[in-house]
């Protein structure tokens, strides 16, 4: 699946809700399902500041793929997290620079979109797209 | 006379809107309070009709503009009964007020010196001071709380010096709702000559305010948080202190005479306010201080301790809910955690449900880590809030609860 | 396309109203504007159904308010061309602004420095500079004007050294209504280095403005002077200088992490906006100079042109008086004297006559004063004026001037 | 004549006026008429600050009684100096004290009577007082 399939795949599953209530309550779910980020990695380094709750985010390359790994001290914005690691982890860094962030929008989570907006969403989709240039970067060095 | 909340509800245009589709619950008036009618077409009226910049225009709008400003000004004189209008400056905010005086004060306090606060301000009124100090190589001192809330009256007797140069505390917590007993204070400051700041952001909106009672030196508020527009406020200061102090921003009304090599400053109040003032601003203050004022702020101060009374005794019998802040006197703010659950998930889906309540710190990190916590979620009430709007609160709090369990 | 000034009267309601019995001849734009619907019914509507504190709330009002806001700083940047944002820091207004660059500059500036201002500046643009000055023992330098009221770029050329750590100069004076080259300004100072600030004030409504093409440092306005609220104006800062700079006030959303013994900053621009900002007059601006945008300030500076055109020409043909500033390039307003007679007097006359003008030093002491004077009568415009209006403040100042004399 | 009858005289003066382009014609008059202080006292020791038009007055006692002059450079100022003059000059520090001023009021000039008024009038009045004030303490104390 492409960026833009999972992102399609998450509007889908969101489509079947049709209350805020339902779709919250399956945004906690999967924050609470959301497997962990390595404890090493909960550390001020790693934490994304604009946020209103903590989130913590840690990216690596493997194999040419971004593994994005995230948590959160709040489960609703770990919720958020898991939906962002879901769609974008396991790309190369140059699918992730390129894709754009829609899908939070369709499902009825505009609010959530706003880049005033107190969870920091905004910092975290910059943020995985930091880690993306940076190995983009890395790996462009190293094929000089 | 009791207040007819109904009525007055009507006051307020924003009240009526929905939030998620769902009657809109305002509990969060510790941020800024909603506006009544009286106030937006006092707003409305003002450049609709008379306005014009003020001061040496000899023109009929700019004498009037000129009127009204300056009977607004005596009118916020004797609403918060200071000696005269002499005293009053109009200011941005709380923060401005407190900034302008932690910069007249630089010349006044150095190294070694000492400066007081307590634990529970407000980073407006926390970190002027502490830059303040650091600028100055003086030292920030910090008057404890016991675990209710409560100023530690025997620790600020103690903590009084001959090295204190300045007392700055809050009349009112805007985390614990705790309201704290100033005019003690300030007797305990003056008989070492300290002059004591108050903050009263969270004051004027719900208590009587007295700055001749309380012998205060300087008492800051916001309009915004009395019922009034944004970005106007207050700085009353003595006017023995407002003589001997520099001016603070330079241009405008607030000279006499220029020349390129020198210049001389005008009179107090003038010589605080530099530029062009905020008269549409100071205007729907002196609007909304006549709206509590016409209300009767006896009846205010009744009827929120009655909302504050009932959340709080709701809350308790609620399992897992931990008040923050149980000060004896305490008034409109009611800050609490829940076991095991992010302050930002309850905010979020509490307005999901269409309560505004605030969650996190509340500008004030400080007292809220001192409790052991990264955030709290608070309801703060205003003169519009009723105890139905309560019982809503409450039950959408217990779902939310339930579903993030 | 031109504008239909008749049209466009309508959105200013106090334009409809009596002075004095007469229908009000309002040309006292430079001291302050008129707010169109557009505007007033902006705050309105805030206050009505937006009202909010911004920043960090999780409710939907928050949001709103915050999208709002942040939006608002967006097309102010955009408006002025600024690179980006980060780069528009909301203050009181003008002379608030040039106060910060000021006060920011403390450090920058020592014994023996110099600071260069116009002999044409509004004092406040002159005395923050020159406190400053006093402060540091750096000194303070007039760049001259010739009888015409124009700056006098040879002089200045002589005059920018490599002791010169600032350059403060209007856009348009507010007396003379001269336009500075402040491009070809900045071009030399930028030579050796110099920051350059630009007091805008008088500029925004009657110029098209953009500070990337200028290349100026700083630049401040006021949104009073241009159709929007009063308490509420711009400082534009290139963000390498705003990322250089300490914090102005302290306090609210400025600070990033608070402890007792600490404090870290917040990001650029909330850096240097202490306390809760004025939602509502940003929101205000934002209409008024989409207000303008949408009239198009090409259109409305051919309009005052053509004003200031024909009033010159009557008044230049008027028995004994003298007009001072005449500029080549000029804009919107005009000042002049009447021999033998006192501009107050005149003022009360017009007044009674309905005519709004400005009577005195217009807060530029110096300038007026090296024209030999001790006062000016000032006639400014705005984009409601019409010829009309002319006609009538030319008849009503015949009829003054012939009562006096 | 008291100085409440003078007050009443002046009233009446202008009542015969029936808009404000007489009543300013005859202030402008009366600014015209007024004679003139000593041209020593026209310094900024007399200035009385406030006004945009500049005034300056005197006051001495002579046999008790105060002697007003004053000036502005700007006629209609004048005008409202020479009515001051003409209603307070000759009356003792006491008399001076006591009275109310009202009679702008009531003569359509109601304008001018604003304490925040570019014309100052405000600081004259206070001025005229002060000078009462003066000369009273000076006598109490001859006379301990
Ligand atoms: C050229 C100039 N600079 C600065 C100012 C000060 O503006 P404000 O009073 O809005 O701060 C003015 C307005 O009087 C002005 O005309
Ligand atoms: C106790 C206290 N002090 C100061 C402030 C700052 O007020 P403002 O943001 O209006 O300047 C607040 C408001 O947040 C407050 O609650």
């Amino acid at each position: 699946m492409t960026i833009q399939e999972k992102q399609q795949a998450v509007i889908e599953e969101f489509s079947i809700f049709e209350d805020w209530l339902d779709k919250y309550a399956y945004l906690i779910e999967l924050g609470k399902e959301l497997p962990l980020i390595d404890e090493k990695y909960k550390t001020n380094q790693f934490l994304i500041s604009g946020c209103q709750s903590r989130v913590w985010m840690h990216a690596e390359l493997k194999d040419g793929k971004m593994i994005i790994t995230a948590d959160s001290d709040a489960v609703i914005t770990k919720g958020i997290v898991s939906l962002l690691t879901r769609v974008f982890s396991g790309f190369s860094p140059d699918e992730i620079l390129e894709a754009d962030f829609v899908f939070l929008n369709t499902i009825g989570l505009k609010d959530h979109l706003s880049p005033t907006r107190a969870n920091g969403l905004q910092s975290m989709m910059k943020q995985i797209k930091l880690y993306a240039k940076v190995f983009q970067l890395k790996s462009n060095k190293k094929s000089e | 006379m009791s207040l007819n909340i109904g009525q007055l509800r009507k006051d307020f245009p924003i009240l009526a809107r929905k939030v998620n589709g769902k009657r809109l619950v305002y509990f969060d008036n510790a941020a800024t309070t909603q506006k009544p009618v009286q106030v937006i077409e006092r707003i409305k009226h003002y450049y609709t009709e008379e306005n014009s910049n003020v001061h040496r225009g000899v023109h009929h709008l700019s004498q009037l503009a000129t009127d009204k400003y300056e009977h607004a000004r005596q009118f916020v004189a004797s609403y918060i009964h200071a000696g005269s209008a002499k005293e009053i400056i109009f200011t941005r905010g709380t923060t401005e007020s407190v900034n302008v005086v932690a910069s007249l004060f630089q010349h006044l306090i150095g190294a070694g010196d000492e400066v007081l606060i307590t634990a529970m301000e407000h980073h407006s009124n926390l970190v002027p001071w502490q830059q303040l100090c650091r600028q100055q190589q003086a030292v920030l001192k910090v008057v404890p709380i016991n675990e209710k809330g409560e100023l530690d009256m025997t620790a600020l007797k103690n903590m009084i010096t001959s090295k204190t140069r300045m007392f700055a505390l809050a009349h009112v917590s805007n985390v614990l709702g705790t309201i704290n007993p100033v005019g003690e204070a300030v007797k305990l400051a003056r008989k070492k000559n300290i002059p004591v700041l108050v903050d009263g952001a969270q004051a004027v909106a719900h208590l009587p305010v007295d700055v001749t009672g309380l012998d205060c030196d300087f008492y800051a508020f916001s309009a915004h948080k009395a019922y009034g527009p944004m970005g106007i406020g207050v700085l009353y200061g003595k006017e023995e202190w407002l003589k001997k102090l520099p001016p603070y921003q330079f241009g405008g009304e607030m000279v006499d005479q220029v020349s390129f090599s020198e210049t001389t400053f005008n009179n107090l109040p003038y010589k605080f306010e530099a530029g062009t003032p905020n008269v549409s601003g100071v205007l729907g203050m002196e609007a909304a201080l006549k709206y509590i004022e016409e209300k009767g702020i006896g009846n205010v101060r009744d009827h929120e301790d009655e909302l504050l009374d009932f959340a709080t005794r709701k809350l308790s019998k609620t399992e897992g809910i931990k008040i923050i802040g149980e000060a004896r006197e305490k008034t409109a703010v009611l800050s609490f955690v829940v076991n095991g659950v992010h302050p930002y998930d309850l905010g979020t889906l509490l307005d999901q449900m269409g309560v505004a309540v605030r969650t996190g710190y509340h500008c004030a990190q400080p007292v809220v880590e001192s409790f052991g916590l990264t955030g709290t979620v608070r309801a703060s009430f205003g003169i519009y809030n009723t105890l139905e709007e309560v019982d809503v609160f409450v039950d959408a709090l217990k779902k939310s609860i339930a579903l993030l369990k």
